[in-house]
């Protein structure tokens, strides 16, 4: 074509202008923490799992959730989720059902038989774990997934310690507990059951052990006096539920009343009533707000028929059952006191859920721990005062739940992996957290919350089945879809489309995006686009 | 021809793209082989809404068209930052002939390539909303009477922005720009009786009339695609922010389209034949203050002491065309 | 073919035979009868693959006719008087994009005060434009012309314009020779567009162009121009091997050989011009008389030719360039400089006052006496403008001119001179 | 050179008239001119039409100021308008009226011109009768042939055919021919 002069011009000539140089801010691609992971006692990567469960990829997730956690099926059952509690989504509409898609995974794994990968090399190293508890379990998992050689020495007559003897069936059915359990030892960790161990350093030196890791569990039962009747039948909650995994199932009679407010109390006075007790009665000293257990527990419980006595404290027990309960109140710094108003109750049998101790006397003979409380002090890496012996669960200081004692596991894994090759193990930097304010949440569609379909009140109060039911397929997959990927990059084209310049690459599936700085202006648009919050502006350096 | 609404992507629903739809499912912006019909280096302000807009539309224009495009510019923004001797940014054969007569221009095209037995070219013609409502209003009413075989899409930014924010008939109540009162007792323009140049379109019986803006893309790119196939005048009119003219930040250019046709006051609908077939609904309805606040040209009506019989006035029209055009439910 | 027919109709059929793909129409008089005889062979598909298109003004006349060019599409329109300036914006557009359009003046004043007849104040305002401008002498002249245009403006991307008199020609029945078409397709090859929007070659049209480049965009403009000094007359040369007769070309001179005395003028006046001519030849007087068919580009040194022995020239005006005089002088003054005689500017038939034999006969003798103003306004009612000023001076009434003269005429148009 | 001007008002079909005598000396090889004074034709406002037949190229463009004939179509424009300016006394005068010239009140005034060459003609009663429409430049024309012989009834009656489609051409025709011998135009003579 014989173009006139200047009038007419070829297309896609204004390449040549580079109008990057009108920039002052430029943009920046970040991973920003998801609050689900920040909150995970576990350390769980909780979106990134979710990530592959949205494209309806189970075993990529189950292995990106197993890489952190070996129990997603007992944890998608007992945890008490925190992540759900941080999940930007409840300030849209509600919390992700994070919980039940990990158990939903979990069964997953465990309907398919889905096995976790050997490790790639053996070390040589041996370590010895006692207690084959959340934690021990999971310490004996990583390790064994590192190459080194691991010995479990539990002192009961099964695996799985609090998990087994301290949870109720209707809440974590055994037969996932074992699976889950077995699938462990399956990676070839050895598991040696109703042994304890006395001395640990002798334990270690006759095993050739490099290192070891306590996980005992707290099984002693804390006791309050209650001055009582010889006849009286007072017992204590650890024994009760243990009892419960044994032939012999306890003696509690129609009228039980528990005293205490944990989720152990809880599991003992719902556990009454499925055993047939017609009156399962909680005495609380405080009030709900304050009370320890989880409030959703407290809900089923009051559901199935458990009545609880708030602001209330047991004086004593007389040999025909009667007890004296003084009514509290709560002074202005919330503690209860006496208000020396009384009033008797009738029970065939009072149980006591205060707390509980770990046996710590397997470390009698260990030379410079510290001990405080009842727990042993371990430093950031989860290492005692003594060498090669690490500590985590119930045996430190920290919340004592499954999840928690998983984390630990974990923790000290890792420690334990870099102190055998005299190394330490520094964690990879933590991200800003993604905020809500970060989001622009107009790009998610409003979608609530799959509730998960619960079991019947009357089978709920006569037989041990499982309260909780599991997601299907389906709403699995539309609950890990409701996910909004906060702070990490989702492949959603916003700032490849929005861009009024171009100025975004598309690298293709899986390969994310990235700036053309020799066309951005700098406006901004697709920080403030981003659903995610996996943008930020940087002031541009002249 | 229906919007089929993604279902079932909570992730993404009205995001540009989404990894777990189909390549035919997604919009043509999240396509790594879009034409970038208007291609990087322009000279249009950071965060302009008619660069977007038009890239928007006429790479969906491509899309629907098999490439088989050519473009009329009225005189404007779109034109001056698109085509500066010795640059133009433009990858589709474009014409730009004056201030006022786009739509004629392209009925000429439109004529040429009939005659040429060339109807598989489609022709679309291009201005803001001074080259549109104003000044080429009289041949667009030419054009959509003898229903020319042209699509013309109207980039409305509620002013003239290139000759430096003057009033046009598109400028809405109380939106201050160099020609309105700048001071006393009601700055910025009045409320007079609008110039809705969709109705007018509508008016003229063609056999598609649309409204679209860049904060909703999607419904934009289907406005654009159904337009495209159609024999006859047809008529998008889509909402384009101008950071420059409208006070507001360049990163906020979706937000405010956003909040536009969130609150109301900018309908997105479709007519066929003169008739109104249906509406895009409102997802978050909100109150004209936070479409208003935003903006500058506003700004005035928020100083103390808040205007509030004003605001007042332009919710009223924003409720009007919620009930007018059933924008909720 | 020979034919008895109106020149608006002989023009029409001329336009059919270059086969135009496009045409725009908007009414006005007088140049209404070409498109309206072009819409009817059109619907009779007698003028078939075109687009006749009935636009909503001059100015979407001349826009569609831009796009249709640019989209490389033979494109023509017609127009006159106030509906060229309504389309003035887009006349010089259509120059600059540099788009092959042919376009038809019927010539016509332009108001206020409104009036219908001939002059040539509408095309004159236009000389600028960038458009090449073709003046008809005759109706044959007016139609071959048109053929000629669409070779000239689609050899160089220019559009044309060929300036046909209101009235005096396009409404006059005539004897015209009508070209077969097979004669029209051996001189007019089919339109390949310089430029055109074409998805498999896409370009941009109409770029803005600042300081760095605009002098030499218009610079070229203007050398498009001197091209067409020489490709005018080449294109007239081979018309007349085509058709066996002469038309167009840069100017024509009749009798000016040994003439003391050379009248200059564009258009139909001429026929007339050359009838006094002939008269004072009779009467022994040497005097001559010089058409000029192409106004833009102005033949400054075929002028010169012609005019540079005389000893006077007389510039006939159809138009008035108001606080100068005439805008044909303004040319043919500047194709004499430096050259010593005498030149005479005439305002004549202005608004469609007949231009009389005996006026222009007592003009002449007057120029061969050297008795003419610098600028003189032939038949001018002197009476008339004289009462006018004394009223106006002695009671300022605003308001049109026109009415109160109308008042004292106190008769009907059609009254003939 | 024969100059023609005929006189009417709007409507009444003047411009034809002289369109049909240009096409009748075209068919009879002669050059022929024919304009009219005026553009806006609006129903009943004066018009003028003019005619020129030559034997050589015409290239005047003057208004006819000095007619050989003058046809008025509307003696109602006797009066307003100059309508004989510049007729010589050997000029031809037609005028339409049923009425004769001195009812018309043109007794003394038609005294200058030769009687042979002064003629009024019911050409408006001749179209009702053969056209069904008042309009009187056919009968006029053929009128004009008769007493001038400037064109042939022949020549009018192929111009007729030539500007009217056939069904409306031939009632014209007709009417022509009775306005011929009315005229006192002679047949034969025509035909020689």
């Amino acid at each position: 074509m014989d173009k006139p002069f200047a009038i007419t011009l070829d297309v896609g000539s204004s390449l040549a202008n580079k109008t990057g140089s009108w920039r002052t801010l430029r943009p920046v691609y970040l991973d920003r923490l998801p609050p689900c992971n920040h909150a995970c006692p576990a350390g769980e990567n909780i979106q990134s799992w979710l990530y592959h469960a949205e494209s309806g990829d189970y075993a990529a997730a189950w292995r990106t959730l197993t890489l952190d956690n070996p129990l997603p099926a007992v944890m998608g059952r007992v945890c008490y989720h925190p992540c759900e509690t941080a999940c930007n989504r409840g300030q849209l509409d509600e919390a992700v059902g994070i919980n039940s898609v990990e158990r939903f995974l979990g069964d997953q794994a465990l309907k398919r038989g889905w096995k976790f990968a050997p490790p790639p090399a053996e070390s040589g190293k041996r370590v010895l774990v006692v207690g084959a508890g959340p934690s021990g379990l999971s310490a004996a998992y990583h390790l064994r997934r590192l190459g080194h050689r691991v010995k479990i020495i539990e002192a009961g007559p099964l695996a799985g310690g609090m998990m087994r003897f301290g949870i109720p069936k209707y809440r974590l059915p055994r037969e996932v507990l074992d699976a889950e359990i077995k699938r462990i030892l399956d990676l070839g960790v050895e598991l040696e059951l109703k042994r304890k161990v006395t001395d640990i350093l002798a334990t270690m030196r006759e095993g050739s052990f490099d290192a070891a890791f306590l996980a005992v569990g707290a099984h002693i039962a804390k006791r309050a006096y209650i001055p009582a009747g010889s006849a009286a039948r007072m017992l204590d909650a650890v024994s009760v539920l243990r009892s419960m995994e044994g032939d012999e199932k306890p003696l509690l009679g129609r009228r039980v009343v528990v005293y205490g407010g944990g989720n152990t109390a809880l599991d003992v006075a719902r556990t009454a009533k499925r055993l047939g007790a017609s009156e399962s009665i909680i005495v609380y000293r405080r009030t709900r707000e304050r009370m320890p257990a989880h409030d959703f527990e407290v809900e089923e419980a009051l559901q199935e028929g458990v009545l609880i006595k708030w602001l209330s404290t047991i004086k004593n027990m007389a040999d025909e059952g009667t007890l004296t309960v003084e009514k509290m109140q709560l002074d202005e710094k919330g503690f209860p006191q006496p208000t020396g108003e009384f009033e008797t109750l009738e029970a065939d049998s009072l149980v006591l859920a205060l707390g509980q101790d770990v046996d710590l006397s397997l470390l009698d003979k260990v030379p410079g721990l510290i001990i405080e409380d009842g727990v042993v002090k371990v430093g950031p890496n989860m290492m005692t005062g003594y060498p090669g012996l690490f500590a985590g669960g119930d045996m430190v200081p920290s919340e004592r739940t499954v999840t928690v004692g998983i984390g630990h596991g974990k923790k000290a894994a890792r420690h334990i992996d870099a102190w055998l090759s005299g190394k330490t193990y520094a964690p990879p930097p933590k991200h800003e957290v993604a905020e809500y304010d970060k989001l622009n949440t107009w790009y998610y569609a409003d979608a609530s919350k799959t509730v998960r379909p619960t079991l019947s009140l009357a089978r709920r109060t006569s037989t041990f089945e499982e309260v909780v039911k599991g997601l299907d397929e389906t709403n699995a997959l539309f609950e890990a879809r409701r996910c909004l990927s906060c702070g990490n990059c989702f492949e959603c084209d916003n700032c490849y489309g929005v861009c009024p310049d171009n100025a975004v690459i598309k690298l293709g599936p899986g390969k994310r995006f990235e700036f053309n700085y020799d066309f951005c202006k700098g406006c901004g648009l697709c920080v403030s686009e981003c659903p995610c919050g996996a943008i930020k502006m940087i002031p541009e350096t002249i | 021809m229906e919007m089929q609404p993604i279902k079932f992507y909570q992730t993404a629903t009205f995001t540009v793209g989404n990894r777990l739809l189909g390549e035919h499912e997604r919009s043509v912006q999240a396509n790594m082989r879009r034409t970038n019909s208007l291609n990087s280096g322009h000279r249009a302000c950071q965060g302009c809404g008619e660069a977007l807009g038009a890239r928007y539309a006429i790479d969906a224009a491509m899309r629907a068209s098999d490439s088989q495009l050519a473009a009329v510019n009225a005189t404007g923004c779109l034109e001056v930052f698109s085509t500066p001797y010795p640059e133009t940014s433009w990858q589709i054969p474009w014409i730009h002939s004056l201030f006022g007569n786009a739509a004629a221009v392209a009925s000429g095209v439109a004529a040429a390539m009939r005659v040429k037995g060339q109807e598989d070219v489609r022709v679309i013609a291009q201005g803001g909303d001074g080259g549109t409502t104003d000044i080429g209003f009289g041949c667009l009413s030419g054009m959509f009477e003898r229903n020319d075989d042209v699509l013309y899409i109207c980039y409305d930014n509620e002013a003239y922005m290139n000759t430096g924010v003057q009033r046009s008939s598109a400028t809405p109540p109380a939106a201050r720009t160099a020609t309105t009162a700048a001071v006393g007792t009601a700055p910025g323009n009045v409320f007079g009786t609008g110039k809705n140049v969709p109705l007018i379109a509508m008016a003229h019986c063609i056999p598609y009339v649309a409204t679209a803006s860049v904060a909703n893309l999607r419904d934009l790119e289907f406005k654009v695609t159904k337009a495209m196939p159609i024999r006859g005048s047809r008529y998008i009119h889509i909402h384009v922010p101008c950071p420059l003219g409208w006070g507001s930040a360049p990163a906020d250019t979706i937000k405010v389209a956003r909040l536009a046709v969130e609150s109301g006051l900018f309908p997105l609908f479709e007519a066929e034949h003169g008739e109104f077939v249906n509406s895009t609904k409102i997802r978050r309805k909100v109150p004209v203050d936070e479409y208003l606040s935003l903006q500058k040209r506003f700004a005035h009506l928020f100083a103390k002491p808040v205007d509030s019989t004003r605001i007042a006035l332009i919710q009223a029209i924003a409720d009007h065309n919620v009930k007018r055009f059933e924008l909720l439910g | 073919m020979l034919k008895q027919t109106e020149g608006s109709h002989a023009v029409a059929e001329a336009i059919a035979r270059c086969r135009p793909e496009v045409i725009c129409a908007y009414p006005i008089t007088p140049q209404t009868h070409i498109v309206e005889g072009l819409g009817e062979m059109v619907k009779t598909n007698e003028l078939a693959n075109c687009e006749f298109i009935n636009v909503e003004s001059e100015f979407a006349a001349m826009s569609v006719a831009i796009g249709a060019s640019a989209a490389g599409a033979r494109t023509y329109t017609a127009t006159a008087s106030q509906g060229l300036l309504f389309m003035a914006e887009a006349v010089y557009n259509a120059a600059g994009l540099g788009l092959p359009i042919v376009m038809t003046i019927g010539n016509r004043a332009i108001g206020a005060p409104i009036n219908i007849w001939n002059d040539h104040s509408d095309s004159m305002s236009m000389r600028d434009a960038g458009w090449i401008q073709l003046y008809a002498e005759t109706n044959q002249e007016a139609l071959d012309l048109h053929i000629q245009a669409f070779r000239l403006a689609e050899e160089l991307s220019c559009p044309v314009m060929v300036c046909v008199d209101g009235f005096i020609l396009t409404h006059a029945y005539d004897r015209v020779d009508v070209p077969e078409q097979e004669q029209v397709d051996a001189y007019l090859p089919p339109f390949v567009p310089r430029q055109a929007l074409d998805p498999a070659q896409p370009v941009s049209i109409g770029a803005m162009v600042g300081p760095e480049a605009f002098m030499e965009v218009r610079y070229l403009a203007h050398h498009k121009q001197l091209r067409a000094l020489g490709l005018i007359p080449q294109l007239s040369d081979e018309f007349k091997r085509h058709f066996g007769r002469s038309s167009g070309g840069l100017l024509r001179t009749y009798r000016t050989e040994d003439a003391d005395t050379i009248v200059v003028a564009l258009g139909s006046v001429n026929g007339t011009i050359q009838e006094v001519v002939d008269e004072m030849r009779a009467e022994g007087s040497r005097i001559g008389s010089v058409s000029i068919c192409s106004f833009r580009p102005f033949p400054l040194d075929a002028a010169r030719e012609a005019l540079g022995r005389a000893k006077r020239v007389v510039v006939i005006e159809k138009s008035l360039a108001v606080g100068l005089g005439g805008h044909l002088s303004d040319g043919v003054r500047k194709s004499l400089s430096g050259i010593v005689l005498n030149g005479y500017t005439v305002i004549a038939g202005l608004g469609g006052r007949p231009i009389t034999r005996n006026s222009l006969h007592q003009l002449f003798r007057d120029a061969e006496q050297d008795e003419l103003e610098q600028v003189t306004f032939l038949d001018l009612n002197a009476d008339l403008v004289a009462y006018e000023l004394a009223r106006e001076a002695q009671a300022r009434t605003t308001g049109p001119t026109a009415e109160a003269i109308l008042r004292r005429v106190g008769t009907v148009a059609s009254q003939i001179a | 050179m024969f100059q023609t001007r005929i006189h009417g008002r709007g409507g009444q079909g003047v411009v034809t008239a002289a369109e049909m005598l240009s096409v009748a000396a075209f068919l009879e090889g002669r050059s022929a001119q024919a304009f009219p004074s005026f553009g806006s034709e609006r129903m009943g406002a004066p018009v003028i039409a003019f005619c020129r037949i030559d034997d050589k190229e015409i290239r005047l463009r003057e208004p006819v100021l000095d007619p050989d004939a003058v046809i008025i179509q509307d003696p109602t424009l006797l009066h307003q308008v100059e309508l004989f300016k510049g007729l010589p006394s050997t000029g031809y005068i037609l005028i339409n009226s049923a009425r004769g010239l001195d009812e018309l009140g043109l007794k003394e005034f038609v005294h200058r011109f030769r009687p042979n060459r002064v003629r009024a003609i019911a050409a408006t009663e001749l179209a009702m009768k053969h056209v069904g429409r008042p309009v009187p430049n056919v009968p006029l024309l053929a009128g004009f042939a008769a007493i001038t012989r400037e064109v042939k009834l022949e020549s009018v009656v192929a111009a007729i055919r030539e500007k009217f489609p056939p069904a409306i051409a031939e009632k014209n025709v007709a009417a022509a021919e009775e306005a011929f011998a009315v005229a006192g135009g002679k047949l034969e003579a025509s035909h020689a």
